[in-house]
């Protein structure tokens, strides 16, 4: 259950939570797709966000960060109230997302992609990008950093091909890598690993862990249980805009309304119980 | 180094331009030559006009009125006015101002001088140009309309006009929807309509079976023109931009085609061009509007009910939300697009030779009514069918309406700021789907 | 014949009569049907072509079909090859000095190019009167007097002269400082190469046909008689648009790269406004023979612009005289937006209501708006009793908008 | 012979330099930040109208005339930007038109003692013209083509070095991001609005100033100058030339006035004379302003069937993209 | 395994989007009747092109589909449907403007008489589909969307069916469904090929599978014996929650 701290943003920054939600609701038409009494995520931890397809999860990013506008709530990143803040503005505050379909810039070189999310450079003001003296420093800092983020992507390879060119999983990759080199101090990754071959998936958990374990608070949307056990430190679990459970995963694959809401009777059990018949399927019609 | 020539040329440059900040611009004022006697000036001066009496009964010209000029000197010269109302007072040159009077007891009972009709009228000689007086009488049988009373025939002229540009609007929107392509040559293609059916017409073919071979010449057009070309073009995997490029480079040739052709003259129809109004309350109307708007509203409501009921209008939704998708259902998307482009044409065609009739056939009668076209299908909402229709009668009748409020120069002005306003509070258009981000 | 036009309107229809101008007098034969024009009327400023002169432009153009401004175009070609005789040059500037002592007394008079040039060989003052009427050039470079033919439309669509008026301009006007021929000019290279804008498209193309072949006859008949300054005259076309002011620039830059000494044209004075001041920085003579905004009086042209038609202030007041005569008094103004329609509606509006008519209603229009019910509309609304339709081609647009709104003259 | 050099020299002609300013801000709008900007026309037309009024009507002095061009130009990028900056492209280019349209209509029928209507403004070079240094023809041109050309051509010098002086940098960095998806560009904590804002108005001022070329090289300024058809061209060229390029709208544009010239060249040698080689039942001298443009139309079409990247385009960027 | 005419056949594929630029080199596929043949592998090897390819989206430049025997390589998608096969692809599934009866309606469009009857089926397979059918489907959640997907492709009644990633991005609960729905098409007669991402779940309903990696076929066997194959685990599967 959640835990109600009333006006908790007005009352100044809790050092311990770094994001924090009241009654944020959005309606489409008719239709509330999300309506979230209270959230909270915590500084230094991964949380995940877990719920049923349509569950409001992507909205709720959406409106986090800036993307969409709620018809009612207050939120707060690191005591900052963020109501009104435009997208942009939300990114310069240190809470960078990622989308669940990539965004990568196709006909911008990798390294290009990642070197346009490093913040504040001198040169993106127009009185001084003719002026090649004034930003070519810090042009050479943020390339050595974006490289050291793709080595650790095992994207440095190809720095200089198109970012078009990428095969889905490295857009993946990189879309992540560039959230990092904004330097945020909180990351919101949406679906980052759908749709990513199992077996890298499991080399990317390590490169979240160690995100956080550089300070930087993590929220993540997915539908993959297995890697919502294996990394996360707090699982909110969302159905039909509300926030319905929360806890750690072992708690909340537990709770009853995750299950039937969420992960089904069939969960972990073996889809074929008697083998698939030898032969294939003679017995048509 | 490479910066230094271009240094050089700032410099040439801006010193060029202190020089030039010498200039004066000498300000034009305009007058007008007034036309004065001369040195060698004719013996007499004419002084005449033509008395009429307007009044409910008609006009009827007044003889026996008894005009009398009088000359700066005092001299005086009279006339009286012939049966048919004419007159006409000859007096020696003198320069100096006239004065030129009726005397209203010379005129028949029940006529007198409308209020507000000046007498004497005061006219100065010049040059050798007659002079004229027009003396005003009767009750006068204008009947003006106000402001309000001119709103139902604007009304109705707007939503007919919009009736018609939907034909072009429709099949602009449809092709659109299934090809994202943004046709700048659809213009073509309503002029096309109105050249042929003019080509035919003037040859003895009377104007509705011409009408009705444009239409399908038009759709043989269409047909082509994707079978032929834009379909290969697709298959090369052009982008939608260049496509539109494309579709740019198409409307120059066709429309230095028909300027070669037609050698840029405006044409009328031999038939039907000068119908006579018919009055229905406060609107007038003729015959062959109704007939045109008839031809609208049946291809209109026609294609749009296709569209729903039939499956070739299913399958054009289908290709239209989704191309890719609609093969994988069995769909002949190439068919489909063929379709759209020979209804299309069609459509456009008969757009353009009904508007022939009230606009007269020039090579760039489409040409004019693209921008109103887009205009509709944008404030309709982009690929929407109805929408497109919507549009094109809300832009129509804004052009028309807006003449009451504004200059007619103006008039495609305000449906562009219809257009600019609509999207400032529905981006998507008004029966657009809005798209989700994230 | 035509089903639904001769159905008859539900009331009397009211005889709108309708008169026409300059830009729109023109013969629609069977462009409309038969009848359509029946009793409308027509101003045209400029001389009448004789029928021998008629035929000279046939065997040039055998399509014509309107002769309109042939004359003045023919004269705008011999009056200033004549100068160039006189000045015994083809520098513009030095054909602009001569352009008036060849027009106008005194001097002696000579009516063709071969009696002129003689008569200058042999070191007389000539004055040039040409088939459009005495020319004689005033000081600011239009004629002195001009006539202005009025016509009437019948049964056929065809128009008939049904008289001319002469009006003379003042007492020649003071020309303006900027006026005035400041400088040398080129020399000249002995050979008078003359530039034709005239309009091949556009909404005057009807005129360009009769105007190239009056220019043609005139450049035929100067090659024919030795040429002049003892060269052959050399004739390049451009293309003046009129009707669409953006040709035009790129035509006379055209004509210029081919370094013509005189340009003869444009037809319109919109257009014509907006290349003057490039011909004439140019350094080169333009004369055009039908223009006839009342600007050119005032226009800074260096001494070197020069027309064959008078202001319109003389072909409003020689409509609204036709106009008053006939017995109108409330009439409307419709009018294509520009510098030719602007100053003509003005010159008809000031000469009506002078005669102590009513001008009910001016409406302007621009000539690319497609339709014009709108406008149509708007004259309705004041229901007059006699239209000046003040426009060029886009009255075949507007004829049956009035038809239909009934502001047409019965049938 | 004849002809091949007159359209070398039509390459670099008045009209090609003020074409190619409005390619070039064109460039920075379209080909670096994706914006579909259809109303490129208007932006000249502010310039053309703003410098010819404030000389005429305002007798300013040539440089204040000149700063009020830039003036409106760039409220003109703010009054367009501010409502048409959030839509998406294909709204955009419709509502850019439809701007630039409205302005046109606008020159030529409101304040008409100011802006004289369809006729337009004349008579403003004098000082301008004043102030030339050429008296002689040079290579066939006339002394003062000589000067407008130089002012015009040093125009586009200028602009192209600004323009790939700030495109290099992370400027034009994010410009470019933006025209591939703005909302990764925004989800990094760049203000998408205001680069996008500042390339219109860089684009417009340098359309702006190819409006004071057009005043300067016609003497006069006409709404009918600043159609639709305008934007077309210039469209055209930067096609041609190749988008995101900086040599790209300067060749288009040279190229693309030569192309025209050369085949106004050939059509008129091939009609001219008693016996032309064309019979005149198919074609007369008179029609080569219809048939050149007919073949304009058919090389752009063909141009960007086979080559839809322009000259110096690049083939794999243009698949990437689709 | 045999190479004898499978039900659809395709052998050494070459095929690619842009001129020059292959991306299936030589891969091959067989699907005998009444089977469910799975295809992992990593991102980008090519499992979508390969299907895409038999499906006749994608130029062919060398190899041949055949299908019971008889050469359908680079027709056309629309005569393919009539020959009963039956496609979902992985993006963009639904007509998102048109309704759910809308959607289902075009999945016979080239036997519409069939509809009635053929609705009847697919409502027994996703009841919720029915109480849906006037809604468009652009308003449906993922998980919805995707049975709308395979519902239209079941309208058709096919004889094969090539499943594009159905289960991507769908909750643990969906993803089960789907598996599960798709064993029970399979058992109603139809044939399956379906590429997946959650390689566990799609090999445990598979009577053989495919590993693809960069645009060929890596390893061929039953689903059981890849989903314990050691290699196969480490390249493509991962341990994740799984402590083998
Ligand atoms: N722009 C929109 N217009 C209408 N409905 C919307 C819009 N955006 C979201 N919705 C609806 O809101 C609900 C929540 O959507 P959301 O994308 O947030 O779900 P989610 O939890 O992210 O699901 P998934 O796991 O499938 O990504 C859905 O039912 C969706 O249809
Ligand atoms: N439309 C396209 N145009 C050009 N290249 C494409 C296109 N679609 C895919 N590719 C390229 O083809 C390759 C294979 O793509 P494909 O979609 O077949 O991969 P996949 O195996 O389905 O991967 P995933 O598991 O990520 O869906 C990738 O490198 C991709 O970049
Ligand atoms: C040829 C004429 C219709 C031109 C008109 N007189 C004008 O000055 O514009
Ligand atoms: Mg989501
Ligand atoms: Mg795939």
């Amino acid at each position: 259950m959640p835990d109600r701290i009333p006006s908790a943003a007005r009352s100044g920054p809790d050092p311990a939570v770094i994001l924090r939600a009241e009654n944020v609701a959005r309606r489409f038409g008719g239709f509330t797709a999300v309506d979230v009494d209270h959230l909270a995520v915590r500084r230094g931890e991964i949380t995940a966000l877990i719920g049923p397809n349509g569950a409001g999860k992507s909205t709720l990013f959406n409106l986090l960060t800036g993307f969409d506008r709620p018809d009612a709530g207050r939120w707060a990143f690191d005591g900052h109230p963020l109501a009104g803040v435009p997208a942009h503005k939300v990114a310069r505050m240190g809470m960078v997302r990622t989308f669940q379909l990539t965004r990568v810039l196709a006909r911008l070189t990798v390294l290009e992609n990642m070197r346009i999310a490093a913040p504040g450079q001198l040169g993106e003001r127009l009185w001084a990008a003719p002026f090649s003296l004034a930003w070519r420093r810090g042009e050479r800092d943020n390339t050595a950093r974006a490289r050291a983020l793709l080595s650790r992507f095992l994207l440095d390879g190809k720095r200089d091909e198109p970012a078009g060119a990428l095969s889905g999983g490295q857009r993946k990759l990189l879309e992540m890598a560039r959230a990092l080199m904004a330097e945020p101090r909180m990351v919101m990754l949406d679906e980052p690993m759908a749709g990513v071959n199992p077996a890298l998936k499991q080399s990317l958990l390590g490169h979240i862990v160690s995100l956080r374990d550089d300070g930087v608070s993590v929220l993540f949307v997915e539908h993959d249980m297995d890697m919502v056990h294996e990394i996360s430190d707090h699982v909110v679990v969302m159905a039909q805009g509300r926030v319905i459970a929360e806890g750690t995963a072992r708690e909340v694959t537990q709770d009853e309304r995750v299950v039937s809401a969420y992960l089904g009777e069939r969960f972990g059990d073996d889809l074929v119980e008697t083998g698939p018949t030898p032969g294939g399927g003679s017995g048509g019609r | 180094m490479r910066l230094r020539p271009a240094l050089c040329l700032v410099l040439l440059v801006v010193a060029l331009f202190g020089a030039g900040s010498t200039a004066v611009a000498a300000a034009s004022t305009v007058g007008t030559a007034a036309l004065t006697a001369r040195g060698d000036d004719p013996e007499t001066v004419k002084v005449t006009g033509k008395l009429v009496n307007r009044d409910d009964t008609g006009s009827t010209p007044v003889g026996g009125g008894k005009v009398t000029v009088t000359g700066a000197s005092g001299a005086e010269y009279s006339a009286t006015s012939r049966p048919d109302g004419g007159f006409s007072v000859e007096v020696p040159f003198e320069v100096g101002p006239l004065s030129i009077e009726l005397d209203e007891r010379s005129l028949p009972d029940g006529v007198t001088l409308r209020e507000g009709g000046r007498n004497p009228i005061t006219r100065t000689v010049s040059g050798t140009l007659p002079l004229t007086v027009t003396f005003v009488l009767g009750k006068g049988d204008r009947q003006t309309m106000s402001w309000a009373d001119q709103i139902p025939q604007s009304l109705f002229n707007g939503l007919y006009f919009g009736l018609i540009i939907s034909l072009g609007a429709l099949g602009l929107s449809l092709i659109f929807a299934t090809t994202r392509l943004t046709n700048f040559a659809h213009g073509e293609m309503v002029t096309f309509g109105a050249l042929v059916t003019y080509a035919l017409n003037v040859t003895g073919i009377d104007i509705w079976l011409a009408g009705l071979l444009a239409a399908g010449l038009a759709g043989v057009f269409g047909f082509a023109q994707d079978r032929f070309f834009w379909r290969p073009i697709r298959r090369r995997g052009t982008g939608v931009l260049a496509m539109m490029i494309i579709s740019i480079g198409v409307q120059f040739i066709l429309r230095n085609v028909y300027q070669f052709f037609t050698g840029g003259r405006t044409e009328t129809y031999r038939q039907y061009t000068t119908p006579e109004g018919h009055r229905l309350g406060p609107i007038t109307y003729s015959v062959r509007d109704v007939v045109c708007v008839a031809i609208a509203l049946v291809l209109v409501v026609g294609v749009t009910i296709a569209l729903r009921r039939t499956r070739l209008g299913r399958a054009t939704r289908a290709v239209a939300d989704n191309a890719a998708l609609a093969a994988t259902t069995g769909i002949n998307v190439n068919r489909v697009i063929t379709t759209v482009w020979s209804v299309g044409a069609l459509l456009a065609a008969t757009c353009g030779l009904l508007l022939g009739f009230s606009q007269a056939v020039k090579f760039d009668l489409g040409a004019l009514q693209l921008l109103v076209m887009f205009a509709a299908i944008t404030v309709g909402g982009l690929g929407s069918v109805w929408g497109a229709v919507l549009g094109s009668l809300l832009v129509g009748t804004l052009i028309e309406m807006s003449t009451l409020v504004i200059p007619s120069e103006l008039k495609m002005a305000a449906a562009l700021f219809l257009l600019i306003g609509v999207l400032l509070v529905r981006p998507q258009g008004l029966l657009g789907r809005a798209q989700r981000i994230g | 014949s035509d089903g639904s036009d001769q159905q008859r309107a539900a009331e009397p229809a009211k005889k709108t009569q309708i008169y026409l101008v300059d830009g729109n007098t023109t013969q629609y034969g069977d462009e409309f049907t038969a009848g359509t024009f029946d009793g409308v009327k027509g101003v045209i400023p400029g001389g009448r072509s004789t029928d021998e002169f008629r035929e000279r432009l046939l065997a040039a153009d055998p399509r014509l079909k309107d002769f309109a401004y042939a004359v003045e175009s023919y004269d705008s070609v011999i009056v200033t090859a004549l100068a160039a005789e006189a000045a015994e040059s083809d520098g513009a500037k030095a054909v602009a000095a001569r352009m008036r002592d060849v027009s106008n007394a005194p001097g002696e008079k000579c009516t063709t190019f071969a009696a002129c040039s003689k008569l200058l060989k042999d070191g007389a003052e000539i004055d040039y009167d040409g088939l459009s009427g005495p020319i004689d050039l005033n000081r600011t470079g239009s004629p002195s007097a001009a006539s202005v033919g009025v016509f009437q439309y019948g049964k056929d669509n065809t128009y008939q002269a049904v008289g001319y008026e002469t009006g003379k301009a003042s007492a020649d006007p003071d020309p303006l400082p900027a006026q005035g021929i400041s400088g040398a000019g080129t020399p000249g290279d002995g050979r008078l190469v003359l530039g034709s804008l005239l309009p091949q498209t556009g909404d005057l193309s009807y005129l360009g046909p009769p105007m190239s072949a009056g220019v043609k006859v005139a450049v035929a008949e100067l090659n024919d008689h030795g040429g002049v300054l003892g060269e052959d005259v050399k004739l390049v076309a451009g293309d003046s648009g009129d009707g669409t002011p953006n040709i035009a620039p790129q035509e006379t830059d055209k004509l210029l790269d081919q370094d013509v000494d005189v340009i003869v044209g444009t037809a319109s004075s919109s257009v014509s406004l907006s290349v003057l001041d490039k011909i004439v920085n140019a350094g080169v003579l333009n004369i055009s023979p039908s223009v006839t905004s009342p600007e050119f009086d005032t226009f800074p042209d260096k001494g070197l612009f020069f027309r064959l038609m008078q202001s319109d202030a003389l072909q409003g007041g020689v409509l609204a005289n036709t106009m008053s005569n006939d017995g109108y008094t409330d009439i409307a103004i419709l009018v294509r937006q520009d510098a030719w329609g602007q100053g003509l509606a003005a010159g008809i509006k000031a000469s009506f209501e002078e005669s102590g008519g009513n001008v009910v209603a001016t409406r302007f229009y621009a000539p690319d708006s497609g339709g014009f019910t709108a406008e149509v509309n708007a004259v309705k609304a004041a229901d007059p009793d006699a239209i000046a339709l003040v426009g060029f081609d886009e009255t075949k647009k507007i004829v049956p908008e009035l038809i239909k709104a009934g502001l047409w003259m019965g049938r | 012979m004849d002809i091949l050099t007159s359209a070398l020299r039509a390459g670099f002609s008045v009209d090609a330099a003020y074409f190619c300013l409005a390619a070039i801000g064109l460039n920075v709008q379209f080909g670096y930040a994706g914006l579909i900007n259809f109303g490129q026309a208007g932006f000249l037309a502010v310039g053309a109208y703003g410098f010819a009024v404030g000389s005429v009507a305002l007798g300013l002095p040539f440089f204040a005339a000149i700063g009020l061009g830039l003036l409106c130009s760039i409220a003109l990028g703010l009054l367009l930007g501010l409502p048409t900056l959030r839509l998406r492209a294909d709204y955009l280019a419709i509502a850019t038109i439809a701007a630039a349209e409205v302005l046109r209509l606008f020159f030529g029928a409101a304040f008409q003692d100011v802006f004289h209507g369809r006729d337009g403004i004349s008579g403003f070079s004098a000082g301008f013209q004043a102030a030339n240094p050429f008296d002689q023809p040079f290579l066939g041109y006339r002394p003062a083509d000589l000067w407008v050309m130089t002012v015009g051509w040093g125009l586009v010098v200028i602009a192209s070095v600004v323009v790939w002086s700030i495109m290099r940098g992370p400027w034009g960095r994010v410009l470019m991001a933006i025209r591939e998806d703005e909302e990764a560009v925004r989800s990094l904590g760049k203000n998408v609005y205001a680069f996008k804002m500042q390339a219109l108005a860089i684009g417009g001022l340098i359309g702006a100033l190819g409006g004071f070329v057009v005043a300067l090289g016609q003497n006069s300024v006409q709404p009918d100058n600043f159609s639709f058809d305008l934007t077309f061209i210039v469209c055209t060229m930067l096609v041609l030339g190749g988008a995101a390029r900086i040599m790209g709208p300067v060749v288009g544009a040279v190229v693309f006035w030569a192309f025209l010239s050369l085949v106004s060249g050939i059509l008129g040698a091939l009609t001219a004379g008693q016996d032309p080689v064309v019979p005149a039942w198919l074609m007369t001298g008179d029609q080569i302003g219809t048939v050149r443009f007919v073949l304009v139309g058919v090389a752009l079409v063909l141009l960007m069937i086979y080559r839809p990247q322009g000259i110096f385009g690049d083939r794999k960027e243009m698949a990437l993209h689709a | 395994m045999s190479t004898t005419h499978g039900l659809l056949v395709a052998e050494d594929l070459v095929a690619g989007y842009l001129p020059g630029v292959d991306i299936l080199k030589k891969a091959g596929l067989r699907c005998d009747e009444g089977e469910v043949v799975g295809i992992i592998g990593p991102n980008g090897a090519g499992k979508s092109t390969l299907l895409k390819a038999l499906f006749g989206l994608v130029p062919i430049r060398s190899g041949a589909v055949r299908l019971r025997g008889a050469d359908i390589t680079g027709e056309r998608a629309d005569s393919l449907v009539a020959r009963g096969v039956g496609f979902v692809p992985q993006t963009g599934n639904v007509f998102t403007g048109l309704t759910v009866e809308e959607n289902l309606q075009m999945g016979c469009y080239q036997a519409p008489a069939t509809f009635a009857e053929r609705l009847d089926v697919v409502g027994d397979l996703f009841p919720s589909l029915l109480d849906r059918r006037h809604r468009p489907a652009g308003s449906l959640s993922g998980g919805e969307r995707q049975m709308v997907a395979m519902g239209r492709a079941l309208m058709m009644n096919p004889s094969v069916l090539l499943l594009d990633e159905p289960s991507a991005g769908l909750s643990p609960h969906m993803q089960d469904e789907v598996f599960v729905q798709t064993r029970s098409v399979n058992r109603a007669g139809v044939s399956v090929v379906i590429v997946e991402q959650n390689a566990r779940r799609c090999l445990e309903i598979c009577d053989r599978g495919y590993v693809l990696d960069q645009g060929a076929n890596a390893m061929t066997a039953t689903g059981r014996e890849l989903m314990h194959d050691p290699k196969v685990v480490e390249l493509y599967l991962g341990t994740l929650g799984r402590d083998t």
